[in-house]
């Protein structure tokens, strides 16, 4: 027994208002217990754990549409959040005037395009990577999106 | 002026060209990985962008997402601050081609300052006293021993290919240089793949000064003084002040013009940091040109009052400089200690994790630029630095004394920090006494 | 046993208002119970939560006796500290040959002076208020004492 | 010097004289209430012992427990600070009388410069501008009606018992004048149980300007230029800065001399405050002078560079003031804000409670004096004051930016602050002007 290592435990529960101290490992065990004080005082009202940092997530010229990323509590297991793998503008389509590359209820596969990140005036086609269903288009054409930032909402087969 | 400004760093010096956006009324934004996605910084930008993953490379060092972000949010210049693509011309010059502003010197002139034999050719050229040696490669040992015999011993073996002190090697004699100059070949062909080596005078002893220029793009320049950043451990500088111990009116005024004189003849702009090693008896010699902002710039604006921060972007917004050479003086001394998350009695490694308390220091003649508070986890990909503190004070006396009891209230918790080792340098005699050398922690507080 | 860890779990439950812990794992247990507050006092008073700021408590020429601000753990709830009203020096007797005004082991009523306290050369008299039996004198003739020191362990009837 | 200081204070001004204290190399003891048990700043004493219980009347004002705590710690001197016991004389007396330095002036310069109708008849006698009035009781209407006429309207009519502008009343003409002054007996008569008023001129529109000095026990003084307080809330100080933005070098000179003269008509040592009206047309008027550190001495510290507090314990130590006058000079604009733990949107109430989260602003410039960080309990007992923030740069308008971007960057959860207060001040165009009086608060911010 290291009666020292037993100091500092006490002093620690001294320090720390420990009423109790069990601990137990490979056959050895020790308990401690100090006398409980009544006249004592109501545990303050502060709310307890860390501040909470939020992120401001903006791309600041186009209006950001909702970035979405509190999925729906009802959501199915399957359902992921597609998200950009670039900082950039984002395009649902080829050209301007030329057909969405997917909508809404499209059946995708992995090699399929999804969309265009623009960036550094460069075109980059992002592929969907999985077999699904577009369930949701997150952002709007033309609009900036963050790395990381939710564009569809797939269910995954 | 700018109307918006993009920040490519993290950490302290993003918060700090955060607050000098802000201070001249220009719009900022913050880019940052997926491990400072909660940086308490981000909140005082006008907008942050994440650009990619933790990993550096992914991220604060990938030009195509950090400009791709500034096109994004239209920004018309971008601060690099120090380290990640601070001195990279390249990235300058990728800025220029989108029409965004490095606020830098321009690439050519960082190309210049950059490179060490290009610096040190161009600073000879201008008679600014250099390290002698051998200016160039030295194939064999025989032309070895004539370099060495020629600026005499000791001299350095230093690779070519090298840098951070990796691969040098000091030859006191004829003996010793044959032997270290085919062994330090051998090295520097297996580790950097080039088995070019020179040689170098040896400057026993030295102090690392350095001078802080600035310079408008219209050509006007000035000095802001010396820094003194002797203490070093292992290339990383610990602790800086200004004005050095050492210095004189007419070393300054010597020093200041050197640095003045490399600046024009680089045809540099912005804030600009020469670099020199002063050696027992005084004399000086130019090694290179810092083409950012530095890490210890905050000692310079203690002393000076001037802001260098505010100053790199106004000069970059094309804004001749109002300062005149006889607008500067050094009041009172500035020292500042980096106070990094490392464990001093751990060989000094990284020690990321979550800052469970963090009370800084402040009162009087107190600075503290940190981008950390309780809560705050410290990422393991970046540099370990968590904050800088600095007191500024009239005598060097005082300042040594406030910087004690400063570092004795600053209360981290959580994670190890260097707070011991700076109390533990500044209670000793010989950084007291301003009697130090660049081997000064090696000698006294290695283990 | 790791001491840092049982420090970080303390930290942790101080922080979150914890009141006990409990771990097992591969022959391993550690235990740990607080001191529950009860009796209610105004939540702006100053001592009540806060970091467990450790509080120094000196007076600092005199060597400081062992305050015993840990009681021992088999003590009954009738046992109470008796604390120093006054800061000063603590005296047993009246005059420095006479004898103490108590002893281990004296009963005493409300009106026995058990002590002296001198502060600002006034010699204080301090009253037991209360009836009962001296189990315990906790700080040493001459020793400086502070406002709510603990002088004795009175056992109340 | 001494060689044990016991600080008879709390909260951060204790905080700031520890940090004298440590910086002079002088031992410190500290006191504390139950209250503030787990202040951060008594583990940065040497000691710290508890007098009392939470209460000031039982702890920091109760003369007899903190001398007792003063002999106990055997130290040789105290520091007052500010409020509390700091400008009481009796309190010095018994300093004197227990063989300990009392760090203020000696007791009867406190008298004298404490007493308000004492201090103006002094301020007369040294032929220092007093506000014009009836230096003594007036008894009826008759010669209130001759008094007005003697100095003119518009005048105030002030309870002789009154204070902190309780039975104030102001008459424009003779009507009112007899009007007001039967109502402002009778009312004094009924508050403050003594019917006696007195008239003085009614200066309109004034600044709040005072003049710091520090005059050493061997009869040499030096002012260290103004503070410019105008920014008042019930006569609570907000936001103070140096130098004032009304001041011109003829008035400073005018108005430092005057302090000085007054300073050495009262025979006073240490650091001191002399407090001026000035009108719109620059003209002064003495008040009173302060016998103390006060709450925003840190502005003038900025600009002079002299560290008040340590200058307060070296001149107690009999040492001689170690600067003249033509050494004093004022560089840039410092100002500072009262961050106080209190709700601007439910007038202005104390807001006691645990802050949950508390980053404080840094960078360049800023100066934080606080004694809280997260976790801490601000305790209902004593006065609300949580933070003193302080920015010094080059100009006002930098000044004002930099105020701006900490105050902005300053996060405080848990508790409500005057933070939002503040902002708001700044961006009012009255207050970025310079253009306020002491009703300006009421005038723009009352609801």
């Amino acid at each position: 027994m290291d009666l020292n290592e037993i100091r500092k435990l006490i002093e620690l529960m001294d320090a720390n208002k420990l009423v109790e101290f069990e601990y137990e490992e490979e056959g050895r065990k020790i308990r401690l217990r100090r006398w409980e004080d009544r006249h004592a005082v109501a545990p303050s009202a502060g709310a307890a754990s860390a501040p909470a940092a939020p992120v401001p997530v903006l791309s600041p010229p186009v209006a950001g549409g909702a970035t979405a990323d509190v999925p729906p509590p009802t959501r199915s297991a399957d359902l992921v959040d597609f998200k950009s793998p670039l900082v950039g503008t984002f395009y649902r389509a080829p050209k301007p005037d030329a057909e969405p590359f997917v909508n809404v209820g499209d059946e995708v596969s992995a090699e399929k395009v999804l969309c265009i990140i623009e960036a550094m005036k460069v075109m980059n086609e992002i592929k969907a990577e999985m077999n699904g269903v577009v369930r949701e288009i997150l952002v709007k054409n033309g609009q900036a999106v963050e790395y990381g930032e939710p564009l569809f909402l797939i269910e995954k087969r | 002026m700018f109307s918006r400004i993009l920040v490519a760093n993290r950490g302290e010096i993003a918060l700090r060209i955060i607050r000098a956006c802000k201070e001249l009324g220009v719009e900022v934004v913050a880019v940052y990985s997926e491990a400072d996605r909660h940086a308490p910084y981000l909140k005082l930008a006008d907008y942050a962008i994440c650009i990619g993953p933790g990993p550096a490379s992914k991220s604060y060092l990938d030009i195509s997402r950090i400009l791709s972000a500034a096109e994004v949010a239209d920004v018309d210049a971008i601060h690099p601050g120090y380290g990640f693509l601070a001195e990279n011309p390249h990235f300058a010059e990728v800025c220029q081609s989108c029409n965004i502003k490095f606020i830098g010197p321009a690439p050519e002139a960082t190309r210049q300052a950059g490179d060490k034999l290009k610096a040190k050719d161009l600073a000879r050229r201008l008679r600014i006293p250099t390290v002698p040696g051998s200016d160039d490669a030295v194939p064999d040992e025989k032309q070895a021993l004539d370099v060495a015999r020629r600026i005499g011993y000791p001299v350095i073996i230093k690779a070519a290919g090298g840098g951070g002190g990796r691969g040098m090697r000091i030859a006191h004699n004829d003996v010793s240089l044959v032997n270290n100059f085919l062994a330090a070949q051998a090295e520097a062909g297996a580790a950097f793949k080039n088995a070019s080596v020179y040689l170098e005078k040896y400057v026993e002893k030295p102090r690392h000064v350095e001078i802080q220029i600035l310079a408008d793009e219209q050509g006007n320049l000035v000095h802001l003084g010396e820094r003194d950043c002797t203490i070093q451990r292992r290339f990383q500088k610990l602790i800086e002040e200004s004005p050095s111990p050492i210095m004189t009116a007419g070393l300054r005024k010597e020093m200041g013009n050197a640095a003045l004189a490399f600046a024009k003849g680089a045809k540099y702009s912005n804030a600009g940091t020469c670099e020199f090693l002063v050696d027992e008896r005084g004399k000086f010699y130019f090694i290179e040109m810092n083409s950012r902002i530095q890490v210890e710039h905050p000692v310079t604006e203690m002393v000076t009052g001037v802001d260098l921060v505010k100053e790199q972007i106004r000069i970059a917004a094309g804004e001749r400089l109002r300062l005149r050479q006889g607008d500067i003086s050094l009041n009172g001394v500035a020292i500042e200690c980096r106070i990094n998350a490392e464990d001093p009695n751990n060989g000094f490694k990284p020690c990321p994790g979550k800052i469970t308390s963090f009370v800084a220091p402040g009162g009087p003649g107190v600075r503290i630029d940190t981008h950390v508070h309780a809560g705050y986890v410290v990422p393991s990909f970046y540099d370990s630095m968590i904050a800088k503190l600095i007191v500024h004070r009239r005598t060097r006396d005082e300042a040594l004394v406030a910087m004690k009891r400063a570092l004795s209230e600053f209360t981290v918790e959580g994670v190890r920090t260097t707070i011991p080792l700076h109390l533990a340098i500044l209670d000793h005699t010989q950084y007291i006494r301003g009697q130090v050398d660049t081997g000064f922690i090696d000698t006294y507080f290695s283990k």
